[in-house]
């Protein structure tokens, strides 16, 4: 380890200014995990502080403690140097102390203003003030440039636009502190950009932020301070700009990171495992044509809305699709359901893991064999459970899946974690074609350089992959080939390697108003 | 940051939820089609004014379920606690002699106790709802017989008390339209049970609860308050049903009431309020209301069997959900 | 001495009728110095459930068992046991098929049904339309009561059409929507009758509802029925004599238990009235309220 | 990655796993415990064996519902499936005159059948299970009277149908025990539940359909075929508790089992099984029912009045699950 926690902290300490929050030694248990142990937390007034560690690492857990969600074993918070005891969440919002969750919290059937101010309606007289409510969200949403009617449902938005959602809610508070719990994972640069923007607005105002975020660059990018944790403990804070990525990196992990670089072999006479021929539905996806060959990886890029996961759904059969046509190895198969779509060889991980990837209320093992159940069945229908678990064994090891055991609900894990427990799930299942969507959202560095490890090494095994991803670096970093998408149509595929400009350029090629401009002049 | 579906999403929505609302009564509107077809008598005034009767006391409890069900919640002692109301207006009235409107009173407080307890155990013991509401189904059951004596009570001292239900201040005025008391009555408590899940705060946590209680309690929101307030609310409800129920027998009679839950819930999910919470309508409910006793009466104007009256009404019950159900997927 | 302790199972327990019942046996236990509790399912279709009442009284041990069976066949095994264990069963209300029970204390429910039909086709003069509004399809009672209207209203007045055999599970408000709808689709239907209290109730108030002139006849008493014959909206109803079928229940038992002899059947018979006779003290001593 | 947690986690979760199902007999012991101090006559063997035997219906139809809610559903039709398949039974053994074996199937076959509609239902149509399960209840209910011609069909020509429930197997080797067939009935078939839900494949779809519907269909699982198995497989229970009603009542009552749904999930919910589905177990059930007929007996024992019965148990019904929230919480 290149920096002590001792060092580390006094070498970032200025003792003069009293921190806005302090939190020590800090012990919180779990039935079965042992969350923190003298966790060590401290933020001052307009800092940006990022709180870093891998999946588990007691981050999210810490920081619910701050704001009231659960209470701590034992140690002590001090706001402004005073000892406080912060009991429920209203409690925490009225110390000026907000938070965004990790897992959204939204209430899906009601509108975006609704949400916003849950709780704190604006009223006249008895009555709920709806156009008062609708004002002040549209003020907040302009103040983010973000363009959401407020009486638009949530459930009806993509997950980027919930957290966009979410954010306008914790600023609706003009908390004192305010905690962001991966609040990019879902968002695409534009919004990553607007969101630090807001970030330093707040942050000049004399607002005390957390930051917690797997991506590095925008550690770099937008903090202060580092407080790295492992294992539910303390291990360092350091001042960001002048600590390099791969000590926080080995801080973190307790080893050194090794960054291996993309093999890309030479796939151009491999046989094509997929081709997708005109796929259409709605305005969501238009004529969308492309193959996949073996040992191939296919990055899709695009800006939130391009229509991405539409096609990959559309593709699995987990939503119908008006027309086009599906092959496999040379075949014509006919999807109509994600059964199908299995049979044929093909796995789908879904960019919205607790909806529709993860049984949450199932153990991790038999998460991981939901997929390759019959495997399991052994003579007279019984289930193999000996099997399974050592079978979750391997995944849990392989992945590093931080969780007590293999019978532990998956509800219980950390969320990257939970998206380990996933992917584990697709590896078990063995498909030829892999479609990936957003792998790495919320994975740490080190999950994620072996989670890259893993994909290159699936593609050498010959097996065709797809991968969604809104983080370019990711996209070009894995990929053989980049198809870029905007509003529903493939607007390019550009070999590995291209530039992010290239892509960018693809992605908001507005095809519709090409169009629409063509029809017209047809009409006119 | 551009975003072309939010314009298209609003009309969209405009143009569905009209016609939504349109066609939601279809179920209904079939139903007293093919029963005006195949009978002379079924769209007769004083029959339509026999179904809006015979649906008063269901929908009102189905009024005060609904509320519950928004929230995620059931409430299985929709049906005793009316009774339970209802015979304490009949101590109220009968044996303590009071006036009318304090019997009015006791039955609609008595009734906003009840859920409170209800409530409360949902909220603060952590009980689930389907547990804490069916022992308290059992209790006021058993509570009903043991303040009544197992006896029914008359209202014969209380001249008017008939009158709630079966008066028509409406038949007063407008002679030809003699519609009961005990429908205006029904009409008055969905109005207002609408308004309030639309316009208060109550309405607005009574969604957000059964959408997702975690998140309100995240956002700070005194969830259990709240709850308990729903809980109440309903139980309010359930007096008025109380009260109708009663004024309709002149007496208060402690054995009925059990069974009336599942009809009620019926009405709910009929009118396509979901059972998980979060989404529902009073309009729905009442249409659900409609449903069940338009067949009812119809089936028994046709002379049905009555063994094949059950089998009947149970496929449409199904089928009027799944028309329902056809309806929102090619929307 | 030890005071005789009595179970009393019975068919129902929340209707007046069965409260009725319960009245005259607590009278009877106070008259003789005994215990007795009283116990019944809550509908009458609830075999099995009379059954566990059965078997729990049965583990009491108690003096004497006093039972009216939903189910004569079901309850044979339980009532072996009891025999076997030497506590003496009377039957009562509509009796049990077998030899176990020393005496039965019952309404003969067909002939009471049938003076009901007699009574309903003097008072719509011998033709017409009438209907049944019954409690229970498939209960001794129900099938009884429904049947002995019927059939006898088909032997003696073949003018007489029954249009409708409806039920309502004795549920007063069910019942009342059944007679509207009745009345609506038959508005030339000259009588219901009511085949117990609950029913009879509802057909008076549907009556009442619509503002219908139609004749009807009830089963049974309790303070609303005999209210509703007074004011006219009833012309008249059925009794049996719950107290006396209760009374004597408890009586026979505790005779037994003397190891005096009885009678094969104690008829506690029935009665037809109406405004008229109401007050007479034959008749008001049967009434219960 | 180290994980210091994972050693002391693995013996605490094997402690506490016992210690929780040590404890989940707690309701149900103090019961036991407070009627025997109560009543001499309570503990008699006698008495023992009329509980078990008041269990045996109940017991059986709750785990039939404890499979389907473990779905996230909720199967209202158990009561009335039930008589329907006693109905069907005695149409084969007395009307028919078939042989008892062939009953004995019929059913069994007959309950599966009539879940394998209701499970389509829901699983095809998507109709909610309670709007699909109310309406099978109804129309089951229905077709009970028409198929017996309202009429108890009575079993007196099939020597030895009343052993299935009231003879003794056990009772004929060991005298001294004589536990029903009933009661055995119950067992084994919670035995077999137990077995399906915990080692096949069938059971761990039930888990999955409850904890997220969503994410089994799309790891490519055909959801319906499975959503079906379940309600086929209740059914299949339910015809087991249709034999073992007949069997005890030696008649099949067509007018019988409506309400019998509420007691049986009441049982569910008791034992800790979540209505919300994805988890339960059938020992829980078991523990539920049993503690409704100790309830029942106990109190008729003591002869506590009618009325105050039923306030006791609803009372008693909802500190059960409290106490049992509270353990949870403590553990
Ligand atoms: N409610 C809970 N019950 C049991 N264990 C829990 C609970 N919440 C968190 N844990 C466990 O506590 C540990 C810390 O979890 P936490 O969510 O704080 O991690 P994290 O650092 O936020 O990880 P990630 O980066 O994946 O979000 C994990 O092992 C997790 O499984
Ligand atoms: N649940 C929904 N209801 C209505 N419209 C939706 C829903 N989900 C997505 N859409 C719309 O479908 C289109 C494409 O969706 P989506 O955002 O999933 O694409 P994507 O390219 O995968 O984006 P992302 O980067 O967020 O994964 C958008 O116009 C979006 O608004
Ligand atoms: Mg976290
Ligand atoms: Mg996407």
């Amino acid at each position: 380890m290149p920096i002590s926690p001792a060092t580390a902290l006094s070498s970032s300490l200025d003792a003069s200014v009293t921190p806005l929050v302090e939190m020590l030694d800090i012990d919180k248990a779990f039935p079965g995990v042992r969350a923190l142990s003298g966790a060590r937390f401290e933020l001052r007034a307009g800092e940006v502080h990022a709180l870093m560690g891998e999946n588990g690492a007691g981050k999210s857990t810490l920081m619910k403690i701050l704001s009231g969600v659960y209470t701590r074993d034992a140690g002590e918070v001090r706001l402004n140097g005073q000892p406080v005891e912060i009991t429920s969440p209203r409690q925490a919002q009225d110390m000026g102390i907000g938070i965004i969750h990790q897992e959204l919290a939204l209430m899906r059937d009601l509108t975006a203003a609704q949400n916003i101010f849950i709780g704190r309606e604006p009223r006249r007289a008895f009555l709920l003030d709806e156009g008062a409510l609708n004002r002040n969200t549209h003020a907040i949403f302009d103040s983010m440039n973000l363009k959401l009617e407020p009486t638009v449902k949530v459930e009806t938005l993509t997950i980027a636009k919930q957290q966009m959602v979410e954010i306008a809610k914790a600023l609706s508070y003009q908390s004192r502190v305010l905690i962001m719990d991966e609040p990019t994972a879902a968002l695409n640069d534009a919004e990553i950009a607007e969101l630090f923007t807001i970030i330093n607005r707040l942050k000049a105002e004399g607002v005390g932020i957390v930051y917690i975020s797997h991506k590095m660059d925008e550690i770099k990018r937008i903090s202060d301070r580092v407080t790295i944790m492992r294992d539910g403990e303390y291990v360092g804070t350091v001042p960001a700009a002048d600590t390099p990525i791969e000590t926080i990196i080995s801080m973190m992990v307790g080893r050194t990171l090794t960054n291996d670089a993309l093999v890309i072999p030479n796939t151009s006479a491999a046989p094509v495992a997929l081709e997708v021929r005109n796929l259409n539905r709605g305005r969501e996806i238009r004529d969308v044509s492309f193959s996949v060959r073996k040992g191939e990886i296919l990055g899709l890029a695009g800006l939130m809305g391009a229509g991405r996961t539409e096609v990959a759904r559309a593709i699995f059969g987990a939503d119908p699709r008006e027309s086009g046509e599906i092959w496999v190895n040379g075949n014509r198969v006919g999807i109509s359901s994600p059964q199908d779509a299995v049979r044929a060889g093909i796995g789908y991980l879904s960019e919205d893991r607790k909806q529709f990837g993860l049984a949450t209320g199932l153990d991790v093992r038999n998460n991981i064999a939901l997929a390759s159940l019959e495997r399991f069945i052994g003579p007279g229908g019984v289930i193999n459970d000996g099997a399974m678990h050592e079978t979750a064994e391997k995944f849990i090891r392989q992945l590093s899946i931080k969780t007590p055991s293999d019978t532990q609900e998956a509800r219980l894990l950390s969320g990257g974690n939970q998206q380990k427990v996933v992917i584990a799930k697709w590896l078990l299942r063995d498909c030829d074609i892999l479609i990936f969507d957003e792998p790495t959202r919320g994975i740490d560095v080190g999950a994620k350089a072996e989670i890259y490890k893993l994909l290159n090494a699936l593609a050498e095994q010959g097996r065709a992959i797809i991968v969604i991803s809104s983080e370019l670096p990711e996209i070009l970093r894995l990929s053989h080939r980049i198809g870029v998408m905007c509003e529903g149509r493939l607007t390019g595929m550009l070999p590995g390697g291209s530039s992010q400009e290239e892509i960018m350029r693809l992605a908001t090629l507005r095809p519709s108003a090409v169009a629409e401009t063509n029809s017209e002049r047809k009409s006119a | 940051m551009t975003d072309i579906t939010a314009p298209a999403t609003k009309s969209g929505v405009r143009i569905s939820g009209a016609f939504h609302r349109l066609l939601a009564f279809s179920g209904l509107i079939a139903l007293v089609v093919v029963f005006s077809i195949a009978s002379p008598n079924f769209m007769q005034t004083q029959n339509v004014l026999a179904i809006l009767q015979a649906t008063s006391v269901n929908g009102v409890l189905a009024i005060a379920a609904t509320l519950v069900i928004i929230t995620g919640g059931i409430d299985l002692s929709v049906g005793t606690l009316m009774t339970f109301c209802a015979v304490i207006t009949g101590v109220v009235l009968t044996n303590l002699g009071m006036p009318l409107p304090i019997g009015i009173l006791a039955s609609i407080l008595a009734g906003t106790f009840c859920g409170l307890i209800s409530g409360s155990i949902i909220a603060k013991l952590k009980v689930p709802p389907f547990i804490a509401t069916l022992g308290m189904m059992l209790i006021l059951k058993g509570l009903s017989l043991v303040v009544s004596g197992t006896k029914p009570i008359y209202f014969n001292d209380t001249p008017g008390f008939n009158q709630i239900a079966l008066g028509s201040a409406v038949g007063s005025i407008f002679p030809s339209v003699p519609v009961p008391n005990g429908v205006l009555i029904l009409f008055l408590v969905a109005a207002i049970a609408a308004f309030v899940l639309s316009k208060t705060a109550l309405g607005r946590y009574t969604f957000a609860l059964g959408s997702n209680e975690e998140a309100v309690r995240l956002s700070g929101v005194n969830v259990d308050r709240w709850k308990i307030a729903v809980y109440a609310t309903a139980g309010g409800i359930c007096g008025v049903a109380g009260l109708l129920i009663a004024s309709r027998l002149n007496s208060a009679q402690p054995a009925l009431g059990q069974g009336y839950e599942l009809d009620a819930i019926a009405a709910v999910v009929i009118g396509g309020t979901s059972l998980s919470g979060g989404r529902g309508t009073v309009v729905g409910t009442l249409i659900g209301a409609l449903i069940i006793s338009v067949l009812a009466n119809g089936l028994r104007i046709l002379s049905v069997a009555q063994e094949w009256q059950t089998v009947v009404t149970g496929s449409i019950i199904i089928l009027a959900v799944y028309a329902d159900i056809l309806r929102r997927r090619t929307l | 001495q030890e005071k005789y302790d009595i179970a009393l199972i019975s068919k129902g327990f929340q209707h007046q009728f069965w409260q009725a019942v319960k009245a005259g046996a607590d009278k009877a236990a106070v008259d003789l110095g005994v215990t007795v509790t009283f116990e019944g399912p809550e509908s009458e279709t609830q075999v099995d459930r009379q059954m566990d009442m059965l078997a729990a009284a049965l583990s009491r041990k108690p003096d004497a068992i006093g039972f009216a069976a939903l189910d004569s066949q079901a309850a044979t095994p339980l009532l072996q046991q009891a025999k076997d264990a030497g506590i003496p069963i009377i039957a009562f209300d509509s009796g049990v098929d077998s030899d176990i029970p020393l005496t039965t204390a019952t309404t003969d429910n067909v002939a009471a049904a049938a003076l009901a039909a007699d009574v309903m086709a003097e008072l719509i003069g011998g033709e017409g339309k009438v209907a049944v509004v019954a409690h229970d399809q498939t209960s001794r009672t129900g099938i009884d009561r429904v049947d002995g209207f019927v059939n006898r209203l088909k032997e003696a007045y073949p003018k007489i059409e029954v249009v409708s055999v409806q039920y309502g599970g004795g549920d007063q408000l069910q019942s009342t929507e059944i007679t509207k709808s009745i009345l609506l689709a038959n508005p030339d239907l000259k009588g219901i009758f009511g085949a117990n209290e609950g029913s009879a109730i509802g057909v008076a108030n549907g009556k009442q509802e619509l503002g219908s002139k139609i004749v009807v006849i009830g089963f049974d008493s309790g303070a609303a029925q005999k209210g509703m014959i007074t004011s006219g909206i009833m012309n008249g109803a059925i009794t049996q004599n719950p107290v006396g079928i209760g009374y004597q229940t408890v009586q026979a038992a505790v005779s037994a238990l003397k190891g005096e002899t009885l009678p094969p059947i104690i008829d506690t018979g029935f009665f037809y009235y109406d405004a008229k006779n109401m007050a007479d003290p034959e008749i008001a001593a049967v009434l219960y309220d």
